[in-house]
């Protein structure tokens, strides 16, 4: 597929970007032009694709002013060279996603590519940046294929593929004595690759999918599968619910009186900032995640501290996925010393890169998908408080990557 | 004037053609978006603004043009043009036969709704099935080509390439509609725009006008599909929503409807906004959706409806000057 | 599965019916009186569920809540009546559905400006906060019920305004006859505006009526604005009785295709309302073109 | 038996409970002027309408030169050769006067679905709309926008639109409504010559203008035929005598 993909890239475009087909990282270094003669001062530039209205715009706020945040804390200076901002509101919308990137990437010119949260919009922005563009950091979007097929030296992701949302659940549940399952789900490409995963660790360690039940998204209208769930009468349910749909979901869940007699799991959109919302009917749901706000380390005591007063707002796992974003951005410039030119050791010290993350010890893998703990929560006082760690060093198969 | 109004066009032609000369790759590549656009809304004004059919689904026609694209051609290791065009504009065309054939039966309110409820299905169709990507949608990684021998003599994958294959489709389909219009077919459109009950009465059977008209207007829309999927490679439901079908009629709209350059005007102008709003504000639709009810209140005849009057007033200056006769405009107005 | 969880599922339908003809019965009103198609209709509905959140958040109290969001949407529908829909009787429908898709996006950013971008959740009152056991695990909320017994209110009171009212009489004259309503020396302007404002008023009630059991969020009255819509055309414009006949209908049609053909189930209402208008073009209970 | 290009069998329509024609059977000769008079909710105008088929009707039958033609929509009527003209101008004002009868003599094409040659090109359809401007007296209006003519010419035009379509059958519902006597005179001219080439059913108004110049009468009251014959014998009818005389006196 990669090669597929070279077919539609032209000469003149890698003469235009004096930048590096980075087929093969060992040899690339030899090409690296001196691009930066005129000294260390030339501005970097980094483009943020988040959404600011619609659905999203909180993910995308909160994305953006922890990564801020981030840059702040290091004088905005990368590698020495002060920072530009090229801030584009992608609106969640797919079909306008090739224009804004295509944007930042032909008419911007940004070195960095920060976006986005939607994963179709990640799908169409990584099939323009990938091989040639600019170095890009997924901080959300979270659709196996972004470090799966559709994979490159130049993308990065901060945050956690479906796999990671769903595999590690199977065992938690198992482990909490639940072999009856229902599979509840909002029927999109991530829901349906979070299910995927989690019965591929569930029925081989001897679980029972009783039913899967695939609702619209992004409806939220449940009343009619809570009934079928409680004709079910399965152990526990495992679910993807977001937003809205998860207060909803949660809600209902509680108001139709399963909480009693089926136990509330998911993965951990389902809770994560939504306890004022969710009050009392969240407690006691278990949810899977890479980040839990109470976790205890200092990292996560100094980042919160910080973000509520930078924002006022209360950090979650968003924050932590664009503070860690803007991290590992500052970690391939300090290695380059702002030499953006010099790609290849760029990407190899972000490859190589360990960050002590609010959420714990953060690595990549090779497909550069994040390898970090996954925690198994739960709602109690309004808190998702840490029950144990679901999976250490939970990893991503990146299936269909040339790179992995 | 109307010497005026034949240089117009063809000069705004001229600039397009020379436009990737001067222009850098991004705004050859925001260009070639504009002119999909357009396409895709002039098909539409022949609905809206010619044959009077208020078609809140549009998109519909627009997603599945580009769909048989990236459905029949996923995989294949080459993807020929002439197999792949017809093959998207046949598509659009069985699906607006189809929709058009039950949607004109109704009228007013209710043909809005049908034609949105028809565009919901095809929506969820795609994005629920699982066969076509779902909401994921279906890449493509290969340009259609065109072989001449062994040389493929578009070689679309040049951004400057495929604006050029943009821009004469935006022509040929201008060309073939201002044929159909002036054709007696055309005609009986615009009189069925006026007053159908008429139509009916002067003994034409108005509903066999109307498919034809939409469905007309559904195979440009393929086109236009086919089009973007061609050029991004990419195709998700997403450009099936009513969404793209409610800004499609504001292009349609805000350019100036019943009129074949209108759309045109109109697929710029909200590019350009889009493109240029968020810059301002992070609250940028609130000003796009301000600028969007003006024109539905005070410029109901669209943006290029200004022209004739922006002539109209230089010609009265001048005309003062020369202490002049009537305005043959002024009678118009009244 | 025994008949006790179809039972259920038929309470599920009938409920959600209701909510369905809450939201829509506001928007068959004004197309039925007004001609207006009012596709901002989801962000009135939106703009109460954050009146409702907003305002119990200050009062402390749904009830005092809702009685203060009130005359907030009254009000709203009126200026936006004066402002921008009065320009639009006389125009073709066009205008009408592109103006209000531009209302959709003001309406939007409004809502972020004034309320942020969070999701919100409004807790039910203390007084309906029970529920009814039904099955051997599943209960039913009372304040759903609740809910029920208001739509039902609503319904009826709303025919009897229209059958037995003068305001009625004049609403029921001018779907029929515009002119005619001029010529009895009605003042169409103001009956309008009210009519609008009412409409709107109607749409914000059913957002705060359902923000204890939806939850409340950006872009929620999008979800609820199509579907609503399907509503009004099966049951035929202006007609009451149709918006409830099709919101009973869709109730029925969405929940037991959730449950018997779960795969077509968001493609059944839109089938359902094609194969409708393909037998009768102007809806159930609309009158003939 | 005279040759009868137009029947009706016990004709019937209502509207919810309000019945608008009533059983109505009536017989239309060829090439003779046949007017239907009587006070306004007589089903003079819901008669015609059934007759073109705007209406359908709720039971009877219409046999057009002994064809059935009951059930048909309007556009197959029209092409049967029945024309029809509205009471309320039914014209398409943004079109020029000249546009308006070339959209009608069109519709005489086998199929208006032509595409790709420009309509002005076709010499036919361009003779038959200049002949049915030049018949209705409008000629020298030619270029003008319908919407700007005066009332008179609009209704002028509503003919010419009919004319266009070359009927043999002219259906007109009050050609004369809301004209001034000058504008009148003329249109009575103009019915009078079409009067020698067709068969027309008048609905009308002006009594003048009817005994002018129509040879048979038909007088409805409350949906049904009061009475129908020859203007001598209508005009003798004691039981029309009774109706207009004692109730719409002015209408006379």
């Amino acid at each position: 597929m990669t090669e597929k993909n070279q077919n539609g890239i032209s000469r003149r475009d890698l003469i235009i970007k004096g930048a590096v087909v980075t087929a093969g990282l060992a040899a690339s270094s030899v090409l690296v032009p001196a691009r930066f003669a005129i000294g260390g001062q030339a501005k970097v530039k980094v483009g943020i694709l988040l959404p600011y209205t619609g659905t999203y715009a909180k993910l995308g706020t909160h994305i953006r002013d922890a990564m801020l945040m981030r840059f702040a804390e290091a004088n905005n200076m990368l590698g020495g060279r002060p920072i530009e901002f090229v801030d584009i509101d992608s609106e969640a919308k797919p079909a306008k996603a090739q224009q804004l990137t295509d944007k930042l990437i032909k008419k911007e010119n940004v070195d960095f590519l920060v976006g986005p949260v939607h994963s179709v919009v990640g799908m169409a922005m990584v099939k323009m940046a990938r091989g040639n563009g600019p170095i890009t950091v997924i901080p959300n979007a979270g659709a196996d294929q972004l470090t799966g097929v559709l994979c490159a030296p130049n993308v990065f992701r901060t945050s956690f593929s479906s796999h990671q949302m769903g595999y590690p659940g199977g065992p938690a549940m198992l482990e909490d004595g639940h072999k009856r399952v229902v599979l509840m789900y909002w029927n999109y490409g991530f829901g349906k690759q979070v299910a995927a995963a989690f019965k591929k660790s569930f029925l081989p360690a001897g679980g029972t999918i009783v039913k899967e039940i695939p609702t619209p998204f992004p409806k939220v209208d449940f009343q009619a599968y809570l009934t079928e769930l409680a004709a079910l009468k399965p152990d526990a349910v495992y679910t993807f619910y977001a937003g809205g749909g998860a207060v909803k979901f949660v809600k209902d869940f509680a108001a139709a009186g399963l909480k009693k007699s089926i136990k509330l799991y998911g993965a951990g959109f389902l809770t994560e900032g939504l306890g004022a919302a969710q009050g009392d009917a969240a407690e006691g749901v278990r949810t899977i995640l890479h980040y839990a706000d109470t976790l205890d380390n200092p990292a996560n005591q100094r980042f919160r501290a910080a973000f509520k007063a930078a924002t006022g707002a209360s950090a979650d796992v968003y924050a932590v996925q664009g503070y860690d974003a803007g991290e590992l951005i500052l970690r391939g410039m300090n290695a380059v010393k702002g030499d953006t030119g010099a790609r290849a050791e760029m990407i190899a010290a972000m490859e190589n890169a360990v960050i002590d993350s609010p959420r714990g010890q953060l690595r990549f893998s090779k497909s550069h998908n994040p390898i970090h703990d996954i925690y198994l929560r739960e709602v109690v006082k309004g808190e998702n408080r840490v029950v144990r760690v679901a999976a250490k060093d939970q990893d991503d198969p990146a299936t269909g990557c040339s790179m992995a | 004037m109307s010497a005026l109004s034949r240089f117009l066009p063809l000069s705004a032609l001229l600039v397009l053609l020379l436009f990737p000369l001067l222009g850098s790759e991004y705004y050859v590549g925001l260009l070639s978006r504009i002119i999909i656009l357009a396409i895709f809304a002039m098909s539409l004004d022949l609905l809206i603004g010619y044959t009077g059919l208020v078609s809140f689904g549009h998109a519909a026609f627009f997603g599945i043009g580009g769909y048989a694209l990236a459905i029949a051609f996923q995989d294949a290791s080459v993807i020929h043009l002439w197999q792949a065009l017809p093959l998207s504009l046949a598509a659009a065309a069985l699906a607006a036969l189809l929709v058009g054939w039950i949607s004109i039966r109704t009228s007013g309110i209710y043909f809005i709704m049908i034609t949105l409820a028809f565009a919901q299905m095809f929506f969820y169709y795609f994005f629920e099935s699982p066969s076509y990507g779902g909401d994921d949608g279906i890449f493509l990684f290969l340009k259609p080509v065109l072989m001449i021998g062994s040389e493929d003599i578009l070689k679309l994958e040049q951004e400057n390439n495929f604006y050029y294959f943009a821009l004469s489709c935006l022509v040929a389909g201008y060309l073939l509609l201002t044929m159909i219009l002036r054709a007696p077919f055309g005609k009986v459109i615009t009189a069925i725009k006026a007053n159908e009950h008429r139509v009916c009465a002067l003994g034409y059977s108005v509903n066999r006008y109307k498919l034809v008209s939409f469905v007309i207007a559904g195979t440009l829309a393929g086109l236009a599909g086919f089009l973007e999927g061609a050029h991004s490679g990419y195709i998700n439901p997403s450009y099936m929503s009513w969404h793209e079908s409610g800004i499609a009629i504001a292009i349609v709209v805000l350019g100036g409807m019943g009129t074949l350059y209108g759309p045109v005007v109109g697929a710029f102008i909200v590019v350009l906004l889009q493109d240029f709003l968020p810059s301002l504000t992070e609250h940028w639709q609130l000003l796009f959706g301000s600028i969007i009810i003006s024109v539905a209140l005070f410029l109901p005849r669209g943006a290029t409806s200004l022209l004739p009057r922006i002539l109209a007033l230089l010609r009265r200056e001048k005309s003062e000057d020369a202490s002049s006769e009537e305005d043959p405009l002024e009678k118009t107005d009244g | 599965m025994e008949l006790s969880f179809y039972l259920v599922q038929l309470l599920n339908a009938i409920q959600y019916g209701f909510l369905l003809f809450l939201v829509a019965s506001g928007l068959t009103l004004l197309f039925g009186i007004m001609g207006i198609i009012n596709l901002a209709h989801g962000s009135f509905y939106m703009i109460g569920a954050y009146l409702a959140y907003w305002l119990t958040g200050v009062t402390g109290n749904l009830w005092l809540g809702i009685l203060l969001g009130l005359p907030i949407a009254l009000l709203v529908g009126y200026l936006v009546e004066r402002f921008a829909i009065s320009f639009l009787y006389q125009r073709d429908h066009l205008y009408q559905v592109l103006l209000t898709f531009a209302m959709i996006l003001i309406f939007n950013e409004l809502q972020q400006i004034l309320w942020g971008t969070d999701v919100h959740g409004v807790a039910i009152p203390e007084i309906l906060a029970g529920s009814i056991p039904l099955t051997e695990n599943q209960s039913y909320p009372i304040y759903r019920l609740f809910i029920s017994a208001v739509c039902i209110a609503i319904a009826c009171g709303m025919s009897w305004v229209i059958q037995k009212t003068r305001l009625g009489m004049m609403i029921r004259a001018g779907a029929s006859n515009r002119e005619m309503v001029q010529s009895l020396g009605i003042d169409v302007n103001r009956l309008f505006a009210l009519v609008f404002s009412c409409g709107v008023a109607l749409a914000a009630f059913a957002g705060m009526l359902a923000s204890p059991v939806d939850s409340v969020y950006p872009g929620m009255g999008e979800n609820v604005l199509i579907i609503s819509f399907v509503v009004v055309v099966i049951g035929g414009t202006g007609s009451i009785k149709g918006a409830f006949v099709g919101a009973m209908l869709i109730g029925l049609v969405s929940t037991f295709g959730k449950v018997l053909l779960p795969e077509m189930a968001s493609i059944m209402v839109y089938a359902l309302m094609a194969a409708i208008l393909l037998w009768r073009p102007q809806g159930l209970f609309g009158r003939a073109a | 038996m005279a040759d009868t290009i137009l029947r009706t069998d016990r004709l019937s329509k209502s509207f919810g409970g309000l019945i608008a024609t009533n059983g109505v059977s009536l017989d239309f000769e060829r090439g003779q002027v046949h007017a239907i008079i009587g006070p306004n909710g007589a089903g003079k105008t819901t008669l015609i309408n059934l007759l073109s088929g705007d209406l359908l009707p709720n039971d009877g039958s219409i046999l057009f030169n002994g064809k059935e033609i009951t059930n048909l929509p309007p556009n197959k009527i029209s092409q049967l050769g029945i024309g029809r003209s509205y009471q309320k101008t039914n014209i398409f004002a943004e079109f020029s006067c000249y546009e308006n009868c070339w959209v009608a003599a069109q519709s005489r094409l086998n199929s208006s679905m032509r595409f790709f040659r420009p309509a002005s090109h076709l010499k036919a359809v361009r003779e038959r709309a200049e002949r049915a401007l030049e018949l209705c007296g409008l000629s020298r209006r030619h270029n003008s926008r319908a919407a700007e003519m005066s009332y008179g010419e609009q209704r002028q035009l509503e003919i010419g639109m009919m004319l266009a379509t070359e009927p043999e059958l002219l259906l007109l519902d009050e050609p004369l409504a809301g004209m001034g006597s000058e504008e009148s005179i003329q249109v009575i001219e103009l019915l009078k010559r079409l009067a020698e080439e067709h068969t027309l059913i008048l609905i009308e108004h002006d009594m003048d203008a009817v005994f002018s110049i129509a040879e048979q009468l038909t007088v409805m009251v409350n949906g049904r035929v009061l009475a129908t014959g020859t203007v001598e014998q209508i005009r003798n009818n004691q039981a029309v005598q009774e109706v207009y005389l004692g109730e719409d006196e002015e209408e006379l």
